[in-house]
């Protein structure tokens, strides 16, 4: 039946490219081993069909798709980049980094149900085909990553049209225009969501609420598991400093890593002196450091789409713990990351009024 | 056009915030600057405020840098305790005559350890601190001055008084005490003369009414701010004389304005701030301001008269003021806008004296030979084009020494008058 | 290990004071002769709003009992808004902190004006209190930090 | 790498508090210290030709001073590296005395504390590296927005024959509103005439280009090199473009239009009038009624729109009291009526003023909830006072006196010099009590009311407080020098984020399009450091002040 749905989905995508709504459109497909995805630009419209806009795992992310794209300025194809909610909203945020051009861009998202974990879905794709599509079918995610299984914003529309799924009749989908944009598209089309929305609202506030609800318990316990200065260490003792998380990350956009720049480097003697305090000193150094650091860094642009977890070769709950801190740093700024293209970036801005409880206290 | 070559240096009379900044721009402009001032420190009255208006700036925060600057640069030459004896010659070529007391501490000498405070047996009121503490014979005005180096006042050092006392010499490892310091009188050729004598207030004793001297707790302006500033006699504390905090005050405006029959301009303002002095160190204070007629002018004022009143104070437009003792605490009578004879009972009463000319006024508009007006200002040249010039040309009067003015103006002035100069140089 | 237990425990605390307030207070309260403990090494910034978070973390993984940020206040800043932005910067770090279940009270952001010795002296005693009730930071003997 | 360590006595304020030999022995044996002395006193004379002498005889490429606060001798010392030929910034103060000796007295506490300084700068100053003065070209001349009064002085005080000044005013004509004022207050001096001689003094001055019926269009560039197109507001294809080392914005005020307001009744009834169309009646010489009469009874109404601006404009109370000494003169028998709300006249001669006005003639009411309707051929006042409500008064004339607001259409400045415009629309200065003329961009420079209202006397004030400023740091011959600890972004990490651009409040950074990278304008950068903390790539670093200098401080503070 879904299957059916991708196929409703690559039709209007088709039907665009013919009524010349877009030159183009970006989107997963499947590559000729057959063992995973990537993201593709889809000149020929004859080609969308190959595409498939719900792959069951997240190789790339899409938000890293757009920037490389569009990064160095706005071209003049007129694209549509169809990706997971998560996707557009790092899409948002890269942009309010001035790392994507929106201009000739339409971000279309889709009613999300989560993605297999990298590295199972690799090792066997069949199975993993038919795992996904069982969940997809059951609206199980047990088999999902985890960060998709606490996953609250699945629906979140942050693009300019959004294609709904859930409480969707046979065959059919939900258009949402979100922005100027999107309604221009579907008045070209002359297509306008079927029916009223309140099936799909009804449906998508349901699985947001108990979402909500898993999400703050496995944080809860999450905490327990990894918090407190034994549990971390223990957690990311396995680290390799590798950084793949860092590279897989879409809002770690930075041309050299802060954490891999000379800044972090000591000098031997720092090494020797840290080392006679220790006792030993662990290598390679800094790599909580590098964690911490990082959170420090992008927490608050977190979209806690899942990509470092799936990049980590000794897989770190690295996802989980960022998706965990990104609540709560975005939370002191009532931010949601890539939520809203609109909402400035926390660390652009402040306000004269605001964060007292983090001084201390005085007349 | 002086037939001479003109003296290039700059004489600087007072070293509050108008003369500091008035030697600052001169020697940013490559001008050997002589800046004197009367008293051993600088900064003048702006650094006896914690806050200042409209802004609640911190004013140490905002003066520091400034003094800080003045000490360290090379084209300023400060003389403390110092003033003019005489002055020859006109625009462009005068020779100035300055005396100069001694400190009888050796300015390069001193670091500023203060251990010479403890040993000396002599305490006497603070002026700085508006009397509200002791200090020694030798003494920093207070903690933070600048530059920080003591002085003795020879009117209260037993030594002066031909008694053997050394112990701040015998404190000192520096031998920095020097008693044989001689005041000296020395010249100084200048090309033009900026007056910065600054303001006094306006005795409140002469207004017996307001109970200023006869009753404990009435205040002025000037010793209400030391009571809250953090480096004062209290270290910020808002008490009473008897120790306890108060639980109601009044600000009562205009005091003198009758008497000297000008408005200061920034008695509304100070008095209003004094509401968020009162509010930050006790929340649940009653506050009263009485005042005639609220002049708040400007773009930033009325906003911040409006964040006062929220703030809690309760205006109101008295006349024929009278402060009594009642009791534990004083009672306020007074006519309010409907003629009705009204009062109010209160702990604690802060008076807000009119600014006058320094004392100095009259006697240096005589050894300079510019004019002074009917309230013994220095007189403006011409008000249409620029008040800072004197009767005499060559000769600058800047901040209020000119008139009574706030901060900011002050600080605009003494740049008008750097303008002149280079100007016409 | 009982001669540890008995060991008294100096704290060594890093404090980040701004140069135009924070580190004018901390002289003030020098030239006024306050007594406070000497357990704070201060660290002079042009501005609160240089320090970067990694700072902050560099030296509380590397074994700073406490870390102190203090600048002007609210409105005072000698560069107009550095200090709301060094407090943002701040909030995220112990934010981050808290949220790993470390000891966030290690770290402090205080606002201390040139006037106020006293209060600077209050600040670094509470501060040092506070330390010396959590103990030395784990983390310096930490291996895999 | 010779390290020169160098702990001062401060006589007993530190040697009695702190072991120095101790510290001696802590500090000797780190790497790269070539010598490690004590001395008593180094800010002395003796002290700094001890210094001296020593970086010479152990030829030293770096000093480290274990003394007081660096707010005391950090220059004192600096000023010894350089007459030594040492680079200034070679050096690191350990403040040891105020923040050290004088908070303690444990003896082993502040020694160890004492140590951890010292050692931290020594960490430190390993990381200095030399940072010289850079010099650049500025253009002396400047351009002055607003043919006022302000604009006028200011262009007169600063023209001269290295100095050209380019006076652009919107308008046909220079003089601005007080132009139309026969007199000033307080000393009733004449105005207009005054004015018409300034502006023919401008127009003979060879040194100043005056551009009429002018409009800024653009200005590129930043202190001491201002780039400045203008165009013609009569054929805007008309424009034309010069440099400038500063911008003078003296764009003034208009008054209030109360036309707005209906119980003034102001373009409604005949007779009720504002303040400047009064003032051009008494210029013109006659001061009558619409049929030609001279009025019997006048009243002037002050404060007009203060309650809708929200902000007191200072001079009205003044010049409607000038205005009792037009009417007492030209139409002596008149009967005048103020109503005021509070009266507002500060300063040393203006009560004075006041008092000299009034007369038998003359009243001054306080009122509230005022209001101006028709009377057959009178205008009638119905007000409250002190003692009752709607009273009611008849005249003949009424005269409204509006608050000033700042010009409109300053949108195209604002931007293009990145200066900020307060609340009411008055361009904000860089700081309310010691910078009033100066604003947040450096070489922009506000006077006269688009600062805020005033009278002439302190518009006057303000642009010769311009010039001051000007005159002092763009001198003609002269290049500018920027300040040395500034931040610098390095092109190759950078990644174009714009997060810098946005933190920095003092316009220093700009993005460069071409390469995609942030650019740090030294001349502009205050050197706060603000961007470093902010770029999440690392590729900013505030010289003085690096990641690594900071970080070893650090790392010896947790010993």
């Amino acid at each position: 039946m879904k299957k059916s749905i991708r196929e409703t989905i690559k039709d209007f995508l088709m039907k665009a490219m013919e009524k010349g709504v877009f030159d183009a459109v970006l989107i997963p497909m499947k590559v000729p081993a057959g063992d995973s995805y990537v993201y593709v630009l889809i000149k020929d419209k004859a080609l969308v069909k190959d595409a498939d806009p719900l792959p069951p795992v997240m190789s790339v992310q899409g938000g890293k798709a757009v920037s490389s794209v569009t990064r160095l300025g706005k071209g003049n194809l007129k694209i549509a980049a169809v990706m997971r909610p998560c996707e557009v909203r790092a899409t948002n945020e890269l942009e309010k980094n001035e790392q994507v051009n929106p201009e000739n861009i339409t971000l279309i998202s889709i009613d999300c149900p989560g993605v297999l974990p990298l590295h199972d879905f690799t090792s066997n794709p069949e199975e993993g085909l038919a795992v996904f599509e069982q969940a997809e079918k059951k609206h199980d995610d047990t088999k999902m990553r985890p960060v998709c299984q606490i996953c609250d914003n699945s629906s979140l529309i942050a693009g300019d049209l959004h294609i709904g799924t859930l409480g969707a009749a046979k065959d059919s989908v939900f258009l949402i225009a979100h922005s100027h944009k999107g309604q221009e598209v579907l008045q070209t089309l002359q297509l306008s969501s079927k029916g009223s929305l309140a099936s799909w609202k009804k449906q998508v506030q349901e699985k947001v609420e108990n979402k909500k609800k898993q999400r703050s318990m496995t944080h809860k316990q999450l905490k327990k598991q990894i918090g407190g200065l034994e549990n971390l260490i223990d957690t990311f003792s396995r680290c390799l400093n590798c950084h793949n998380c860092m590279r897989a990350c879409p809002v770690c956009f930075c041309r050299l890593c802060y954490f891999d720049s000379e800044k972090v480097k000591n000098v031997r003697e720092d090494y020797m002196q840290q080392a006679q305090e220790k006792g030993t000193l662990r290598f390679p150094p800094d790599t909580t450091l590098f964690h911490i650091g990082r959170m420090t860094h992008m927490s608050v642009s977190c979209v806690s789409c899942g990509a470092c977890e799936d990049a980590c070769p000794v897989s770190l709950p690295v996802a989980q713990v960022f998706s965990m801190i990104a609540d709560e740093t975005q939370g002191l700024f009532e931010y949601l990351a890539g939520r809203n293209r609109e909402e400035p970036l926390p660390m652009k801005t402040f306000k004269e009024d605001e964060l007292h409880e983090m001084e201390d206290a005085h007349d | 056009m002086n037939k001479k070559e003109p003296f290039s240096d700059i004489l600087v009379v007072g070293a509050g915030i108008a003369g500091i900044q008035a030697s600052l721009m001169l020697s940013k402009a490559k001008k050997n600057v002589h800046l004197i001032e009367k008293t051993s420190y600088t900064g003048g009255a702006s650094i006896k405020y914690e806050e200042v208006f409209s802004n609640m700036e911190c004013s140490t925060c905002m003066l520091a840098p400034i003094q800080q600057q003045l000490l360290q640069d090379k084209n300023i030459t400060l003389h403390t305790l110092s003033t003019i004896k005489g002055v020859k010659g006109s625009q462009g070529n005068y020779i100035v005559t300055i005396e100069k007391k001694a400190r009888y501490v050796d300015m390069v000498n001193c670091i500023g350890c203060n251990a010479c405070f403890d040993p000396c047996p002599v305490s006497v009121k603070n002026e700085f601190e508006e009397g509200l503490n002791e200090r020694k014979a030798i003494f920093v005005p207070c903690a933070g001055a600048l530059p920080n180096v003591p002085m003795i006042d020879t009117e209260h050092c037993l030594r002066f008084k031909n008694k053997k006392c050394t112990a701040c010499q015998e404190a000192c490892m520096f031998e920095a005490i020097d008693y044989n310091q001689k005041d000296e009188t020395f010249d100084i050729k200048v090309g033009a003369i900026i007056v910065a004598t600054g303001f006094s207030l306006f005795d409140t004793q002469k207004t017996p009414h307001y109970g200023y001297g006869t009753l404990d707790d009435v205040y002025t302006a000037l010793e209400f701010e030391r009571l809250y500033a953090s480096n004062g006699p209290t270290e910020g504390t808002i008490q009473l004389k008897k120790g306890d905090s108060p639980k109601s005050a009044a600000i009562i405006h205009c005091v003198g304005r009758k008497e000297q029959g000008y408005c200061s301009s920034v008695c509304c303002l100070y008095s209003l701030k004094f509401t968020h002095y009162l509010t930050s160190k006790l929340p649940d204070i009653k506050i009263y301001n009485l005042y005639s007629d609220l002049c708040i002018p400007g773009k930033s004022h009325q906003k911040f008269y409006e964040k006062m009143k929220d703030a809690g104070t309760t205006l109101l437009r008295a006349d024929a003021i009278k402060v009594e003792k009642k009791g534990k605490s004083m009672e306020i009578t007074y006519t309010d806008e409907n003629n009705k004879k009204t009062s109010i009972t209160v702990d604690m009463v802060i008076l807000a004296p009119a600014l006058l000319p320094h004392p100095d006024t009259m006697g240096l508009a005589k050894t300079l030979d510019i004019a002074v007006d009917d309230h013994e200002f220095f007189k403006e040249n011409d008000t249409t084009s620029s008040c800072v010039s004197s009767s005499k040309p060559g000769i600058y009067i800047v901040g209020c020494a000119q008139g009574p003015k706030n901060i900011q103006d002050s600080v605009t002035q003494a740049s008008a008058a750097v303008g002149k100069i280079l100007s016409s140089s | 290990m009982g001669v540890n237990m008995v060991e008294k425990f100096e704290p060594r605390i890093v404090g980040f004071l701004c140069n135009w307030c924070s580190y004018a207070g901390a002289d003030l309260a020098g030239t006024s002769k306050l007594q406070i403990p000497s357990s704070l090494t201060p660290i002079r910034v042009m501005c609160t709003s240089r320090i970067d978070p990694v700072l902050v973390l560099t030296a509380f993984l590397r074994g700073a009992d406490g870390v102190l940020i203090a600048g002007c206040h609210p409105g005072d800043c000698h560069y107009d808004e550095g200090n709301y932005y060094a407090r943002r910067r701040f909030a995220i770090v112990k934010k981050v902190v808290e949220g790993l279940g470390l000891e966030k009270d290690r770290l402090r952001l205080s606002w201390v004006s040139a006037s106020e010795g006293q209060r600077f002296a209050d600040v670094v005693k509470e501060f040092n209190e506070t330390i010396t009730k959590l103990g030395p930071n784990p983390m310096k003997k930490e291996a895999s930090l | 790498m010779k390290i020169g360590v160098y702990i001062c006595e401060c006589g007993p304020n530190i040697a009695e508090k702190v072991d120095i030999d101790e510290v001696i022995k802590a500090v000797k044996p780190l790497d790269n210290v070539a010598v490690v002395e004590r001395f008593k006193l180094l800010c002395s004379q003796d002290g700094k030709q001890f210094l001296a002498d020593q970086i010479k005889k152990h030829e030293l490429t770096h000093l480290v001073v274990a003394a007081c606060s660096p707010r005391e001798h950090q220059q004192t010392f600096m000023d010894v590296c350089e007459q030594e030929g040492l680079n200034p910034y070679l050096f690191q103060l350990a403040n040891i005395r105020e923040q050290c000796a004088w908070i303690t007295d444990d003896k082993k506490e502040a020694t160890k504390k004492a140590i951890r300084l010292t050692k931290a700068a020594v960490a430190r100053v390993q990381y200095h590296t030399p940072l010289e003065k850079q010099q650049i070209e500025s253009n002396p001349d400047v351009l002055v927005i607003g043919g006022g009064i302000a604009g006028i002085q200011a262009s007169l005080q600063l023209a001269g024959p290295e100095r050209t000044i380019h006076l652009v005013e919107k308008t046909s004509s220079l003089g601005g509103l007080s132009q139309y004022y026969e007199k000033t207050f307080p000393d009733m001096k004449p105005c207009a005439s005054f004015i018409k001689g300034l502006i023919e003094t401008v127009k003979n001055n060879p040194h100043i280009n005056v551009y009429t019926n002018t409009e800024i269009e653009e200005i590129l560039g930043f202190f001491g090199n201002f780039e400045i197109t203008v165009k013609q507001t009569t054929t805007p294809e008309a424009t034309a473009a010069f440099e400038v080392g500063a911008v003078v914005v003296a764009t003034g005020a208009t008054p209030f239009n109360p036309e707005h307001i209906s119980k003034y009744g102001y373009q409604k009834i005949e007779n009720v009038i504002t303040a400047l169309d009064f003032e051009q009646m008494n210029l013109s010489g006659k001061i009558t009624l619409k049929n030609g009469k001279p009025p019997k009874s006048v009243a002037i109404i002050h404060c007009v729109g203060r309650e809708e601006k929200g902000y007191c404009s200072q001079i009205c109370c003044m010049y409607s009291i000038k205005f009792i000494r037009y009417l007492q003169k030209k139409v002596p028998s008149t009967k005048i009526t103020n109503f005021y709300t509070d009266l507002c006249i500060p300063g040393k001669s203006q009560q004075h003023f006041y008092e000299q006005s009034l007369g038998n003639h003359v009243d001054f009411i306080r009122m509230s909830d005022l209001q101006i309707t028709k009377q057959s051929d009178k205008i009638q006042i119905t007000y409250s006072n002190e003692k009752d409500a709607s009273k009611k008064l008849s005249v003949d004339m009424v005269i409204l006196s509006p608050v000033l607001e700042p010009t409109q259409g300053l949108s195209s400045i604002i931007e293009s010099t990145r200066i900020s415009q307060g609340e009411k629309g008055f361009l904000t200065e860089e700081h309310e009590k010691i910078a009033p003329v100066s604003t947040s961009t450096e070489g922009v420079f506000i006077a006269g009311c688009s600062h805020g209202p005033k009278s002439i006397e302190e518009t006057m004030s303000q642009a010769e407080a311009v010039t001051g400023h000007i005159l002092t740091s763009l001198i003609p011959g002269q290049k500018i020098e920027p300040e040395v600890k500034v931040s610098h972004i390095s092109e190759s990490f950078c990644i174009g984020c714009k997060t810098c651009l946005n933190v920095c409040c003092y316009g220093a950074i700009t993005f460069d399009d071409l390469k995609k990278v942030s650019v740090v304008n030294e001349v502009i950068c205050r050197g706060c450091g603000n961007c470093v903390a902010a770029c999440p790539s690392g590729a900013i670093t505030l010289k003085h002040f690096t990641h690594n200098q900071v970080y070893h401080e650090v790392k010896e503070a947790v010993q």
